[in-house]
């Protein structure tokens, strides 16, 4: 299994995370493609959810944006924005988030807003949160896809769009949000999790990766687990999906960012 | 009433220069038509408001109506930047305001109830609270822990298209609806604009399809067609062709002054526009029906 | 998921002694079925929250459930007083917590939402502020002025009945939808009936009259006519005689006693109860269909 | 006109008070027939809100209560009770409300709680607020119909369940109320309406009846304004579409309390 892109290797690990059942805070692109990829799979039941009001969406083709009119049609339920962010995510009713931006830092925040040094006179001005700033608050649990590169993984971000481990659990607890925040960082090259005190340190390589690329594309001082795992090989089947059934045009596959 | 009146007297009549806006709309039922009309009569220092600027307002703020935006994700959904809203900000020559979605829709909801503000539970990510001085905090007298509270949203203008609307206003909305009712609730005038016009027992058929009353409406316009390149769920697909040409379109100055003469100058109205769009695109945009079951909402 | 089980075994499984219980629906919709399965297996000690406790809470305080009581309006909707709860609220031997119906329906929105509590606007009635102490006041930091607050309500189990509802507990709702969602959203377990159990095509046939999503729901019942002598919109009509007979029912404890040893204790479910209400009481509550235009969703 | 009974008195003179266009907060009873009487002559154009979330009903018969199947099937919109609460009434978008309870004071304040001297010790426990104290606060202007009996009109009520004049206009701007609060008493009698201080003073009177009838009938020393009005008789035209079309079996009508 050579020769697998960026896009495979996030998707597939990303979907295995995915647990039958979960309520999930879907993104458009990668993560749609993680989610639907659970669905055909080992989770049957998982519940697809968008931000713009969508429940249970069974599209029928790739939507480019998440307000896609294929969401809706044929979803159990569409509900208005504010609902979705108190009934469903605030009160928490999502179990699962994913979460992307231009920077991810040593705690796993995230900033989405801005690179530079000063919010009122941006570098380059980013999109901004958009749902994100809250999904990392209360979903249960944040997944984030991105290829691992060294200008991705700064020591710091130089804005926090989204909160990342604060500390661990306790830090978490302690500013009283509800959901464990960012537990897994699926790369290209492995998979960072927070440690005890909320550090990203690595826990999986992909087959073939090595610690050194990991680490030679991270921004911080890597640390590597005292029990690396390496990721279960991408199988047939799983590619097979993702290439017949839900991108058959290579829309998000062949993107390697 | 009769609220039923032409688009370009709509807009003439209640969008004023300075005025703040909100266009309404995730994804789904954007007012282009609207924004095209507000850009042909020249409206100047506007606020626009929209969680999502989208297509839109990037067109607007190129067209220079625009002092300032208020918003929580300023992109080109599913594609990318927001080029023209994003250059004119890096560049300091147009003001912002910065929300979360939920911030935003935060302030639309107590707009739309009446509240001074609302209340939303901590995040950890105090660098917008530190960034943008409207963002505060409360203290909740049961648990003695900090809430994070937005201020109420009161556009002079809300700009909402709807599906179906009898003359007097009152609209049935269905699909994604993000934050119209609310936008509709906050205003102080409600601009509306209609795929259809119906009998108002059509709209009596099913109240609990209907978000927007005739009463707090100001102006109904009848416009085909109005949200393209966004879409009306049922009625027409969203033009995705559209907004990744519009990524290239907005790199450059020329091209963008070239896309505003012809398709908004040029055009008299959107039935012109529409026209001009063509067959190919037409039929590119064709929806085949789906339809709801029926209820009973029964004889009393 | 398939959570579809008899009523009985639902009541028995997810409502326990000393629970808070939310049997929801405005006038319309009230889970009266449910309310008499939780008498007849003999649940004490509840808290029994409720906009307007209607017949049903009147009966379940006469059978001995209750504790307590939570509400803001407490009488026989059209007719004049609940005289059960009232006595015994008179008699000291009922605790209550009492809010306008604003209030209470304010305390369900921040439990829906997952806030702590939501702001109200000041009345410039303080009397009920100052005799429930639930009732708080907040500054509002952008006016200076104070706001009124009231606590999120979560109760244990919401018990909310509907038209229709697919095996999963995903629930369509039309007519008066008071505060059913609200009380799905806020409690923590969700105890469902429903007129009609359809495949799940029907509900995903329009996505927006969906306003309970399965994964919150923890039972489904199918309990045809569940909601006598309140209604069922499309379904049945309110039992106005009813009403108006409970009125007399209730004057004195032994026809209070009579009546639920008739119509709760010797009856086995509800179908068996709707049997007993005879072929007039069914044809005095039938109703002739009107239904809903169609909609069209699109298939994209 | 004479043998007119309390309730048409009431009915008649509270329907003249409506105007075309409003948006009038309903109760069941004799409000819903006053206002389908103004709707049916001077006000065709008034819409009915009913707490339970029904906008614009026009109910094909007398509904008993006010969450009557009646009222939904054909009305312009049925929303959630929040949003009667908060976008309709709290925002602004209600004109007119009715109030009604066992006390009203000399300052339009009522009680709908309960009789006696402690709220924990209710000698009569009455049912409570409702909507009442919102609809009071926040209509832009509210009425109340009544019988004119003395124990009705205590110079103080038991218990503020809806707030009256508060002193007047500038009484309630201070306490931050959007509306005037109950600028008409409509009684058997006559019409009480606040003078500048807020108290509620005899305005005008029904033919045949007398300033020392309503004086008599009132808790508190009731003052007359100065320019006393008599009230419009009430025409067949009235009568007939009261008895005829709106409540051919007298359910309301008959009653006069």
């Amino acid at each position: 299994m050579t020769n697998l892109t960026s896009a495979e290797l996030m998707i597939v690990n990303a979907a295995r995370m995915l647990q039958d059942g979960d309520v999930v805070f879907v993104g458009v692109g990668q993560p749609n493609l993680a989610c639907n990829l659970a669905k055909r799979t080992h989770a049957p039941n998982l519940v697809m959810i968008y931000e713009a009001g969508v429940i249970g969406a069974e599209p029928a083709r790739l939507p480019l944006s998440i307000g896609d009119p294929t969401l809706v049609s044929g979803a159990l339920s569409v509900v208005s924005m504010y609902d979705i962010f108190t009934n469903y995510l605030q009160r928490g009713n999502v179990d699962v988030g994913f979460l992307g931006g231009a920077q991810i830092d040593k705690y796993g925040n995230i900033n989405a807003t801005f690179i530079g040094t000063d919010y009122a006179h941006p570098k380059v001005r980013l999109p901004g949160s958009g749902g994100a700033q809250e999904i990392a608050a209360w979903a249960n649990r944040c997944y984030i896809m991105t290829p691992h590169q060294k200008r991705r993984f700064p020591e710091k971000v130089d804005f926090v769009t989204s909160a990342g481990t604060l500390g661990g659990k306790d830090g978490r607890e302690k500013a009283g949000l509800r959901g464990k925040g960012p537990i897994g960082v699926i790369t290209d090259i492995g998979i960072l999790e927070p440690d005890p005190t909320g550090e990203l340190v690595l826990t999986a390589l992909h087959p073939g990766k090595s610690t050194e690329e990991a680490i030679n594309n991270t921004g911080w001082a890597l640390k590597v687990a005292a029990q690396l795992r390496t990721t279960a090989p991408i199988t047939e089947k799983e590619l097979g999906i993702l290439h017949n059934e839900l991108d058959p045009t290579g829309i998000y596959l062949k993107n390697n960012g | 009433m009769n609220k039923l009146i032409p688009l370009s007297e709509a807009v003439s009549q209640f969008v004023h220069d300075g005025d703040s806006i909100y266009a309404a709309g995730f994804t789904h039922l954007i007012p282009f038509a609207a924004g095209h009309e507000i850009i042909r009569q020249g409206r100047r220092n506007l606020t626009l408001a929209r969680a999502t600027p989208d297509l839109i307002y990037d067109q607007m703020v190129a067209a220079g109506c625009a002092r300032k935006v208020i918003f929580s994700y300023m992109g080109n959904p599913g594609v990318g930047s927001l080029r023209i809203v994003r250059t004119e900000m890096e560049a300091g020559r147009l003001e912002w305001e910065e929300y979360s979605h939920f911030g935003m829709i935060s302030r639309l909801q107590a707009g739309a109830a009446g509240l001074p503000f609302m209340p939303m539970n901590q995040t950890g990510a105090t660098d917008l609270e530190h960034a943008n001085p409207l963002i505060k905090r409360v203290t909740d007298p049961y648990s003695g822990r900090e809430v994070i509270v937005v201020p109420a949203l009161n556009p002079d203008v809300a700009i909402v298209h709807v599906q179906r609307a009898d003359k007097d206003g009152n609209a049935h909305l269905w699909g994604i609806v993000g934050e119209q009712k609310e936008v509709a609730f906050a205003s102080k005038h409600v601009l509306l604009t209609a795929e259809e016009i119906v009998d108002e027992k059509v709209i009596r058929s099913d109240p609990n399809r209907t978000l927007i009353p005739g009463f707090i409406v100001s102006a109904v316009c009848h416009v085909p067609g109005a949200a393209h390149p966004s879409y009306a769920q049922g009625y027409y697909d969203r033009d995705n062709e559209f907004y990744l040409n519009w990524d290239k379109i907005s790199e450059n100055p020329e091209t963008v002054k070239n896309y505003l003469d012809e398709w908004v100058f040029s055009v008299k109205d959107r039935d012109e526009y529409w026209q001009k769009l063509g067959s190919v695109t037409h039929n590119r945009l064709r929806v085949k029906a789906r339809y709801s079951e029926k209820i009973n909402y029964g004889s009393y």
